[in-house]
């Protein structure tokens, strides 16, 4: 490829300057790679820019929506369960508000709810998995890992709903249910990975130098995992979605009249079939955000194939 | 003789797996705040009702106390008295399992089937239009909610078509089976009864689609894979270069590699599917587990939510010793490198 | 990737393809015989003549009447040539059979196979059968790829670097094993491998790759005392001598990216005497030695240093690129 | 001949890889190394050969300390390497470095070359610079310093195998151990690298044990040869020597059976030797003489009685029954 | 004993299972079938619920049975006295009354049936808490000793289900929570009926439905077209009861169906909507304890602010704005007491002189809604909007009903608001009364208000002891009108029990032929089924 060995200069002549412009010029041709890569495959473009247009709704939601005020306390009997129209391009629910308008703040529990979860679990589940493996058929191992069969062998959405059923039922119990059934899968991603990369060659001159443990796990592990990890998060935020949006369903999760798509969901269907569009726009908006971390997810894991291989 | 160690040692982990998550069961349902017996005797019972139940369910005993008469009843099947059905937890599972678990089997089996159908359609013609078309059916499988399924199946086949019932397990007036193992369409078999065994076979065909349909999208991903994966190895090119029939490579020696990552994952959309079942039970009123399940939760019915929780993870276990030996069966590397290791 | 490739290969002939890794050898060898996995492989163009029939233009069934009687080839890899969950019964009978193009009875092929195995030197042939490839050694597992393919008794053996994978003492024995078998049935053999050591003890002729495209070709005598492109005189150069006198400094640069070759002669980036149509042009074949329809003594090669216009004069030979 | 270096006595490693029966288990022991003894000395290129699986890995990683002998010790400038129940000290572990097999794994893929140079160097060089450290290193092994921000995957195999030596010396070792360093690479790249660590040798006055199962390549570059069959060493003689004569019948076995280039080389080649048998399963040695499945020549006492090492003539040691020392 | 009571339901089931088949052929065409919500107990010692209380009138006969109007008339008992001191009552029995296996009702039955009430004290034991014990003088005369006297002693009879104690005491498993009377035979009474009624169990799958049969031995007598078969089926889901009904699979439906459910179902071809008078009122509870809330002024701004118009416009026609705590429906209800109505300059007035009127803001208020019951939201959404007129801040929280019980418990953490409909379960206004504000049901989800005033709780009590009822009548008028003056609550409406119903049901509910106490909308023997 592209490698010149064109090293007349010194190298000790090397100023700093040089350096860091040696430095940046790669950043750029790594990201550059990359975004080409990437751009190459429209399934996973079309899967990020469903997601950024999800999190710009999301974001700008007092701006974008038409009725932000139907989200707060508002009732307008007189237009409950209107079909939808120029004006409500979703309709109106039964209580008169603009479901377009909640659906757009209803993604804003989804993310929170995704971004949430990961945020918890992605680093306990990861600093577990990599002790774990790391210290393969030791103590930390067969307790770390042990724990996680236990966890395991429950069906996650049923120790979730188990879970937020028990205690009082709002978002933040529904983050922490799933949560807690959730970790073991990056305990268990990492570990896999964890314990193939242990004996790699990289590792063990790691070791053999006289490296610290936690440089080894933290500085040349770590990296390593990142690619199934972001893989896998991009995948996870459309499951944690589709959960969070299970627990709203029965009622566990996000509480009216706040607009939680799930919730929304759930009191639509109270309508079915004749209003039809009450609970069929927030369910098509969760396939929507879903289905865009799905394509990203499988583009990256492409992308980062593609890398490797 | 591998495979016997093999099973062994996967039997020895489910016990241990077991014994782990009674434990974590025992302590998620001790943390609930409130007095479930108040909650159950309703506000208009005399206080002596309340302490008479405590005294009974042992919810005066300090905790470790608590948990060693729990497990020791447990060991026996015993769960206590539900606090919303008034009954015999044990008895209740047993009442409601076999529903759910021939919900969920007939879900497998129509996710298997479709999976391995249409994986193998699109690893033959990969890239082209109807791989494409299964692509996508895969992704809208995937991202689809089960409950969305469940209520457009309800809106298109009971409502609009009118082509299958929407609710229970039986048309109404049809009288179960003699109960023999629980399953309407088993035991109905076993009378020979056809006519409620079509019945029967009528109202699972759509919560059992609605369950099965993100498993078989996801199955269908992964057979497509592996098998194109597995097309491109060079045991396949050498079979080939041998003179082996197409035929018989792919019904054979291209099939069975294949079926490996797909027949691993089952038992994890299994899982998946036995969680769906506590939504879609819920709306077609399907009388199980999970429906029963559910309503625990939502009641704070603390014995039944152990024992439910408690039995699914069982199944869960199970179903996963059974892939993992299913997949030893297939996969000679895993049951000839069990005699050693971990 | 493959670039005008044209070999020849006469009956009872035994011709080496040589080249780096990653140069196209096995893919050469898979393409004619139609067993490239399509996807990711494509064929672009061309033909491939096997006793006057055009292979690749045959449909399925014809193809396979060729495939495992006339033709049949040995995989590089054992371990990835023998389908791991089947045990080597399972993949010895739909061999057996298919060779024998009559109806066997079980015990018959199980014969068969059991003396296919006896005839590759391998020990209990009963319990063998019953094996799964992963409780086999290296050895035995290329052994058994060498039975099921003599089992074929075809009249063309392509041998993809057999016992590359193992030792030198065992890969001596294997190439020893093929040979002695193959003379017996005066059997065609190509014998893909990357070290000319093997070639020179091993070959009638041989074929220099590079990168994809056959680069020199002549009798093994003539190609080792007069190595002419640079490529091969530069790999005769890399190989350490047990005579001693120390190790070359070898080809400088690397082997090209296969997704995006260098224009014209693909070698030119790496090659000492490069001019200026190097990179410009693809070289054609020029024929340096032997006649026209001559079996034996021609020797052929494709670099520009050879054309009377550019480098040193020499015989023009025809383009059949 | 100056010191030696390191010295191996007896060394021993087993690996437990798995238990008979159910019931009454006992250990199925793989014995990697059984009973080595070698020494080397300063300055020199030690040549380790065998086929695959006869231990010289494990008697690699031994050395630097990857993995503790089952019994024996290793001395090192007459420091036994394995003192004490810990971990080797630093400043050891500064002295013995090691290369490996495969270019593709012993580099971290997910940090660039000057991240990989830095693991070294930030143990070992507290007070240098790192930035100005790797760039000496990179010119040291003559790599561009525009190699410094990139991935090991943007790097060919020789390349890859080249920023591994660098990293190696990054502690200014004295003892160099390269584990088959060329073996994955193409003969027409393996030069340059080969050339590179001759010249580091030189200037560096580096010792190298150099493990290969390329004798050719190993004739032109050690100054002394061991022969590993099964984990124990059936031969060890000077590198010129060796080739003239091959006393143990393994070692001639493998030299016959090399494929040369060219007539005068094969003229070099011991009398053509049949090659033949299985190697054993090394956790099923045969009892008595470990080659005797394979050896043309076995007779009665190869199945009793495992030979002696015994010095046949001045530094050239073989075991074998049919030998007798010279004087 | 529990494996005997096993197989003995077993054999029950599949006994009964193969004899409803060759019925079901014939007598398709007498079937009541109503969709419930589940669970059901047929256990007369712990259902109180709706259904439970449909499904036991059929199956248990009582001592005394409810009329329309409000009364009482003579039932299994045929006749009974008082004593003087109000103290002893003593019923003399029909001698007739067989139960479903075909032995005597007598005495010691309703001796054991009231003693097994108040022992297990769940379901309406409650009632029966100020009854010292029954015991029976004769085969067909039974005795009752009360505490105090209690001018609801009579009516609460009509909860007193009669058991047959040989049947029950035959099923009862030794081990449980009752000593001598192992588990009272509650295992067994929770799939099988031991009852004298005109129905009987036939078939009782948990979660699916409740099939009773006709009882051809009943002493009493059963309309013309009584159903042979009546069923109730396990669930509430607004497709599925529109499915059943429009397939004709469905005589009645529950009423926990939504406005556009019922609206809906009302369009389905013979079918119609039945909205029958209820003992149920629904309440906007506040917490009187909790600031603002705790200034009168400040709760009678509210419910001057509210808009009750709007409120009974969201329910089915025919629905009516509250006249003070107890329902219309109820005997001893106050006609003329103080009712709010939305007026917001009043609501002004009245704001101006609370307490907290300056800074509102500081006290945001909120209302709790019942998850489980949808519809309530709109209601609370339309407080929201109402207060905020005016400048109230409110909050709207929707609440699990367990959460709302638990909450309740304890005065610090009851809510501002809850929104609940309470029912009464005795034809009368003074039980209710006691139920929402007396001190002793402050700890409860049936008083958010926390009255605790010593004055109030004397005048309940002593109007309940009061035997006369137009004295009793009139001590509660007083008492309406005291609490409606202090504004503890916003009385939104009461409640239209709605139905739908096909119309070749005879249905006596519709017409108001059938007390509207909880269950005898119900009473299969005076339901005709045309078809
Ligand atoms: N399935 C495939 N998909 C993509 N690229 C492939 C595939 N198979 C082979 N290649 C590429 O084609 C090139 C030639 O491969 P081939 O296996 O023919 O080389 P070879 O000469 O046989 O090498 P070796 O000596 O390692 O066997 C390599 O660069 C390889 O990466
Ligand atoms: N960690 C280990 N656990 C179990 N067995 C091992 C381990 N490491 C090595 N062995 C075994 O020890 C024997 C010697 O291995 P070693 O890697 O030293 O051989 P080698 O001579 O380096 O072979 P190669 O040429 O293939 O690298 C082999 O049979 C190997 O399977
Ligand atoms: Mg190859
Ligand atoms: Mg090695």
């Amino acid at each position: 490829m592209g490698v010149e060995m064109t090293s007349a200069v010194q190298a000790t002549q090397l100023t700093a300057e040089d350096i860091a412009r040696l430095r940046r010029e790669s950043r750029r041709e790594n990201w550059g790679r990359a975004w080409y890569k990437f751009s190459r495959n429209p399934l996973s473009l079309i899967g990020a820019g469903t997601i950024i247009f999800v999190v710009c709704l999301a974001i700008f939601a007092p701006w974008i929506a038409p009725y932000p005020e139907h989200v707060k306390p508002f009732t307008d009997f007189a237009n409950a369960s209107q079909p939808p129209s120029s004006q409500h391009w979703f309709g109106t629910d039964e209580i008169g508000r603009d479901i377009l308008s909640r659906v757009i703040y209803g993604y804003r529990f989804s993310l929170t709810m995704g971004v949430t979860v990961l945020a918890i679990v992605v680093p306990i589940g990861v600093v577990l998995g990599l002790v774990a493996g790391y210290f393969q058929h030791r103590w930390p191992d067969t307790l770390i890992m042990r724990t996680t069969d236990i966890f395991l062998a429950v069906p996650p959405l049923i120790l979730a709903l188990a879970i937020a059923s028990i205690l009082e039922p709002n978002l933040f119990n529904a983050m922490i249910a799933v949560s807690l059934t959730w970790w073991p899968w990056y305990t268990r991603l990492v570990y896999s990975i964890t314990t193939g990369l242990r004996n790699e060659f990289f590792v063990t001159a790691s070791q053999v130098t006289g490296a610290s443990t936690s440089h080894i796990i933290f500085r040349e592990i770590l990296p390593n995992c990142v690619s199934p990890i972001f893989t896998k998060m991009s995948l996870d935020m459309g499951w944690v979605i589709i959960i969070g949006a299970s627990l709203s369903f029965v009622g566990l999760g996000v509480q009216p009249p706040k607009p939680g798509l799930g919730t929304m969901v759930a009191s639509g269907t109270r309508y079915l079939p004749d209003d039809w569009w009450i609970s069929a726009f927030p369910a098509l908006a969760i396939v929507v955000v879903v289905l865009g971390f799905n394509l990203l997810g499988d583009g990256l894991r492409d992308l980062f194939a593609a890398e490797d291989g | 003789m591998n495979l016997l160690i093999f099973i062994g040692k996967r039997i020895f982990h489910a016990i241990f797996v077991i014994l782990g998550l009674a434990i974590v069961i025992f302590a998620v349902a001790r943390i609930m705040p409130g007095d479930p017996v108040r909650l159950a005797v309703g506000s208009r019972a005399p206080q002596w009702v309340v302490d008479n139940m405590r005294e009974q369910m042992h919810l005066n005993d300090p905790i470790p106390v608590q948990f060693g008469y729990w497990l020791r009843d447990a060991a026996q099947g015993d769960f206590g008295i539900s606090l919303v059905t008034r009954r015999n937890v044990a008895e209740d599972v047993r009442e409601f399992f076999p529903a759910t678990l021939e919900l969920a089997l007939f879900a497998l089996t129509i996710s298997l089937t479709g999976a391995l159908l249409l994986g193998t359609i699109a690893a033959r013609h990969k890239d082209k239009w109807i791989d494409n078309i299964i692509r996508i059916f895969s992704y809208l499988g995937i991202v689809t909610p089960s409950f969305v399924f469940a209520i457009i199946f309800i809106l298109i086949f009971a409502f609009a078509l009118d082509w299958l019932p929407a609710i229970g397990r039986l048309s109404n007036g049809v009288e179960p089976p003699p109960r023999v193992t629980g399953f309407y369409t088993i035991d109905s078999l076993l009378i020979g009864d056809l006519a409620t065994f079509w019945d029967a076979i009528r109202h699972l065909i759509l919560p059992a689609l609605a369950l099965a349909m993100a498993s078989m999208a996801q199955e269908a991903r992964i057979t497509r894979s592996s098998m194109a994966d597995n097309l491109t190895k060079d045991y396949i090119a050498s079979a080939r270069a041998l003179g082996v029939s197409e035929g018989l490579i792919m019904r054979r020696f291209l099939l069975k590699p294949s079926l490996i990552p797909t027949v691993s994952i089952v038992g994890m959309d299994f899982a998946a599917g036995l969680g769906n079942a506590f939504l879609v039970e819920l709306i077609f009123n399907w009388p199980g587990l999970s429906r029963y399940g559910m309503n625990a939760m939502l009641s704070k019915d603390l014995n039944a939510i152990s024992a439910v929780i408690l039995s699914f993870g069982i199944v869960f276990v199970l179903v996963n010793l059974l892939v993992d030996i299913l997949v030893a069966r297939l996969d000679p590397r895993i049951s000839l490198s069990a005699g050693g290791g971990s | 990737m493959l670039d005008g490739i044209n070999m020849v290969v006469y009956p009872g002939e035994k011709v080496g393809l040589v080249g780096e890794t990653g140069c196209g050898k096995t893919t050469t060898m898979k393409t004619a015989l139609n067993v490239l996995p399509m996807p990711p492989g494509q064929i672009e163009s061309g033909q491939i003549h096997f006793k006057g029939q055009d292979l690749l233009a045959m449909n399925g069934r014809e193809i396979s009447r060729i495939r495992g009687r006339e033709v049949t080839m040995i995989f590089q890899d054992p371990m990835a040539a023998l389908n791991p969950v089947f045990t080597v019964e399972e993949q010895f009978s739909p061999v057996i059979k298919h060779a024998a193009n009559a109806r066997l009875s079980k015990k018959e092929v199980r014969a068969r196979a059991i003396a296919a195995l006896e005839e590759v030197a391998l020990a209990d042939p009963e319990r063998l059968l019953k094996a799964y490839p992963t409780q086999l050694s290296g050895g035995m597992r290329q052994r058994v790829c060498i039975g099921m393919a003599l089992a074929t008794t075809p009249q063309l053996l392509i041998a993809d670097e057999p016992g590359t994978a193992l030792d030198v003492t065992i890969q001596a024995q294997v190439l020893r094993l093929i040979h002695d078998l193959v003379e017996d049935l005066n059997t065609s053999i190509i014998l893909i491998t990357h070290s000319l050591g093997v070639v020179r003890e091993t070959v009638d002729r041989v074929y220099v790759m590079y990168a994809g495209s056959v680069v020199e070709m002549a009798p093994t005598p003539k190609l080792f005392a007069n190595p002419l492109h640079p490529y091969t005189q530069g790999l005769m150069e890399s190989v350490p001598r047990l005579s001693g006198g120390g190790v070359s400094q070898g080809i400088p640069g690397r082997i090209p990216d296969y997704m995006d070759p260098p224009a014209g002669c693909r070698f030119h980036t790496r090659c000492p005497h490069v001019m200026d149509i190097c990179s410009r042009q693809k070289p054609p074949v020029f024929r340096i030695d032997g006649e026209d329809g001559e079996v034996d003594g021609v020797h052929e090669v494709t670099c520009f240093l050879y054309d009377g216009e550019h480098g040193a004069a020499a015989t023009t030979g025809e383009v059949t690129t | 001949m100056t010191e030696p270096i390191l010295i191996m006595r007896d060394l021993k490693k087993y690996f437990t890889v798995g238990h008979t029966g159910v019931i009454r288990r006992k250990p199925i022991d793989v014995k990697a190394v059984d009973g080595v003894s070698l020494e080397l000395y300063a300055g020199e290129t030690f040549g380790l050969v065998g086929e695959s699986g006869s231990g010289k890995s494990t008697i690699a990683y031994m050395v630097a300390g990857m993995h503790r002998p089952t019994s024996g010790t290793i001395e090192f400038r007459g420091r036994d390497l394995f003192e004490g129940g810990g971990g080797r000290p630093l400043d050891l572990k500064k002295e013995i470095q090691i290369v490996f097999q495969d270019p593709g794994s012993s580099l971290n893929a997910r940090r660039t070359i000057a991240q990989n140079l830095a693991v070294p160097l930030r143990i070992h060089k507290p007070d240098e610079d790192v930035i100005s450290a790797t760039l000496r290193l990179l010119e040291l092994v003559d790599l561009p310093p525009s190699y410094m921000y990139r991935y090991p995957n943007m790097l060919s195999g020789g390349e890859k195998q080249i920023v591994a030596i660098a990293r190696a010396l990054a502690t200014d070792p004295s003892l160099v151990i390269l584990d088959e360093p060329t073996s994955a690479l193409d003969v027409s790249v393996q030069g340059k690298v080969i050339n590179l660590l001759m010249r580091l040798q030189r200037e560096l006055n580096l010792t190298y044990l150099f493990i290969t199962h390329d004798l050719s390549l190993m004739r032109n570059i050690a100054s002394r040869v061991a022969i590993m069959y099964l984990g124990k060493v059936c031969e060890v003689a000077g590198g010129a020597e060796f080739f003239q004569r091959p006393e143990h019948p393994y070692t001639q076995m493998l030299l016959s059976s090399i494929p040369v280039i060219s007539d005068e080389e094969e003229a070099l080649k011991p009398a053509k030797m049949v090659p033949r048998g299985e190697i054993p399963s090394p956790v099923n040695v045969p009892p008595g003489c470990s080659f005797n499945t394979r050896c043309p020549y076995v007779f009665e006492q190869c199945m009793q009685a495992d030979p002696q090492m015994i010095e046949l003539h001045s530094q050239h040691f073989a075991r074998c029954h049919l030998l007798k020392a010279e004087n | 004993g529990a494996p005997a009571a096993d197989s003995g339901a077993a054999a029950d089931s599949g006994e009964s299972a193969s004899s409803a088949a060759p019925d079901a052929g014939e007598v398709a065409s007498r079937q009541l079938r109503v969709s419930f919500s589940w669970p059901t107990f047929i256990d007369p010692a712990v259902g109180s619920d709706f259904s439970s209380g449909s499904a036991l009138v059929n199956l248990y006969d009582t001592l005394v049975f409810p009329n329309p109007d409000g009364t009482i008339s003579p039932w299994l008992a045929e006749s009974w006295e008082t004593s003087d001191d109000g103290l002893t009552w003593t019923f003399h029995l029909r001698q007739d009354v067989q139960f479903h296996d075909g032995s005597n009702l007598t005495a010691s039955d309703v001796a054991y049936s009231f003693n097994r009430l108040q022992t297990i004290g769940e379901g309406y034991g409650y009632m029966f808490s100020g009854v010292d014990g029954a015991n029976a003088v004769d085969d067909y005369t039974v005795e009752f000793t009360l505490a105090e006297p209690s001018g609801l002693f009579l009516p609460s009879l009509v909860r007193l289900y009669i058991l047959n104690e040989d049947l029950v005491r035959a099923n009862t498993a030794a081990e449980g929570s009752y000593g001598d009377n192992g588990d009272f035979g509650k295992d067994w009474l929770l799939t099988n009926d031991a009852g004298s009624g005109p129905y009987k169990v036939a078939n009782f799958q948990l979660e699916e439905f409740l099939l009773m049969e006709k009882f051809d031995g009943w002493w009493g007598d059963f309309v013309e077209n009584a159903p042979d078969q009546v069923r109730f089926i396990a669930t509430t889901e607004a497709a599925t009861v529109r499915t059943l009904m429009s397939n004709g699979e469905l005589e009645i439906s529950d009423q926990w169906q939504s406005i556009n459910a019922l609206e809906n179902l009302g369009e389905l071809e013979g079918v119609e909507i039945a909205a029958l008078p209820s003992f149920t009122e629904f309440y906007f509870m506040l917490n009187t304890r909790l600031a603002p809330l705790d200034d009168v002024h400040c709760r009678r701004a509210m419910a001057y602010a509210f808009d009750y118009d709007t409120a009974v416009s969201l329910e089915w026609p025919g629905t009516q704005q509250s006249q003070g705590p107890v329902p219309r429906a109820l005997g001893g209800h106050n006609p003329d007491v103080m009712t709010f109505s939305m007026d917001l300059d009043k609501a002004a007035e009245e704001l101006a002189q609370c307490q907290y009127a300056d800074e509102l803001d500081q006290y945001p208020v909120e209302i709790h809604w019942i998850s489980e019951v949808p519809d309530e939201e709109k209601f609370a959404l339309l407080f929201q909007a109402n207060m905020a007129e005016i400048g109230i801040p409110v909050e709207v929280v929707s609440t699990p009903w367990l959460s709302v019980v638990e909450n309740t418990s304890a005065q610090e953490t009851s809510p501002h608001i809850v929104t609940i409909y309470v029912s009464a379960d005795l034809p009368e206004a003074g039980p209710i009364l006691k139920q929402r504000y007396h001190s002793d049901t402050a700890a409860t989800w049936s008083q958010n208000e926390w009255l605790l005033d010593e004055e109030l709780d004397a005048a309940i009590d002593d109007s309940l002891t009061t035997i006369d009822q137009a004295e009793r009548f009139a001590k509660y008028a007083e008492i309406q009108d005291q609490i409606a003056e202090e504004a503890p609550s916003l009385f939104i409406y009461d409640q239209v029990q709605k139905h739908a119903y096909q119309d070749y049901v005879d249905w006596p509910a519709v017409s108001g032929d059938a007390s509207p106490l909880n269950g005898y909308f119900l009473y299969a023997a005076n339901i005709g089924v045309h078809q």
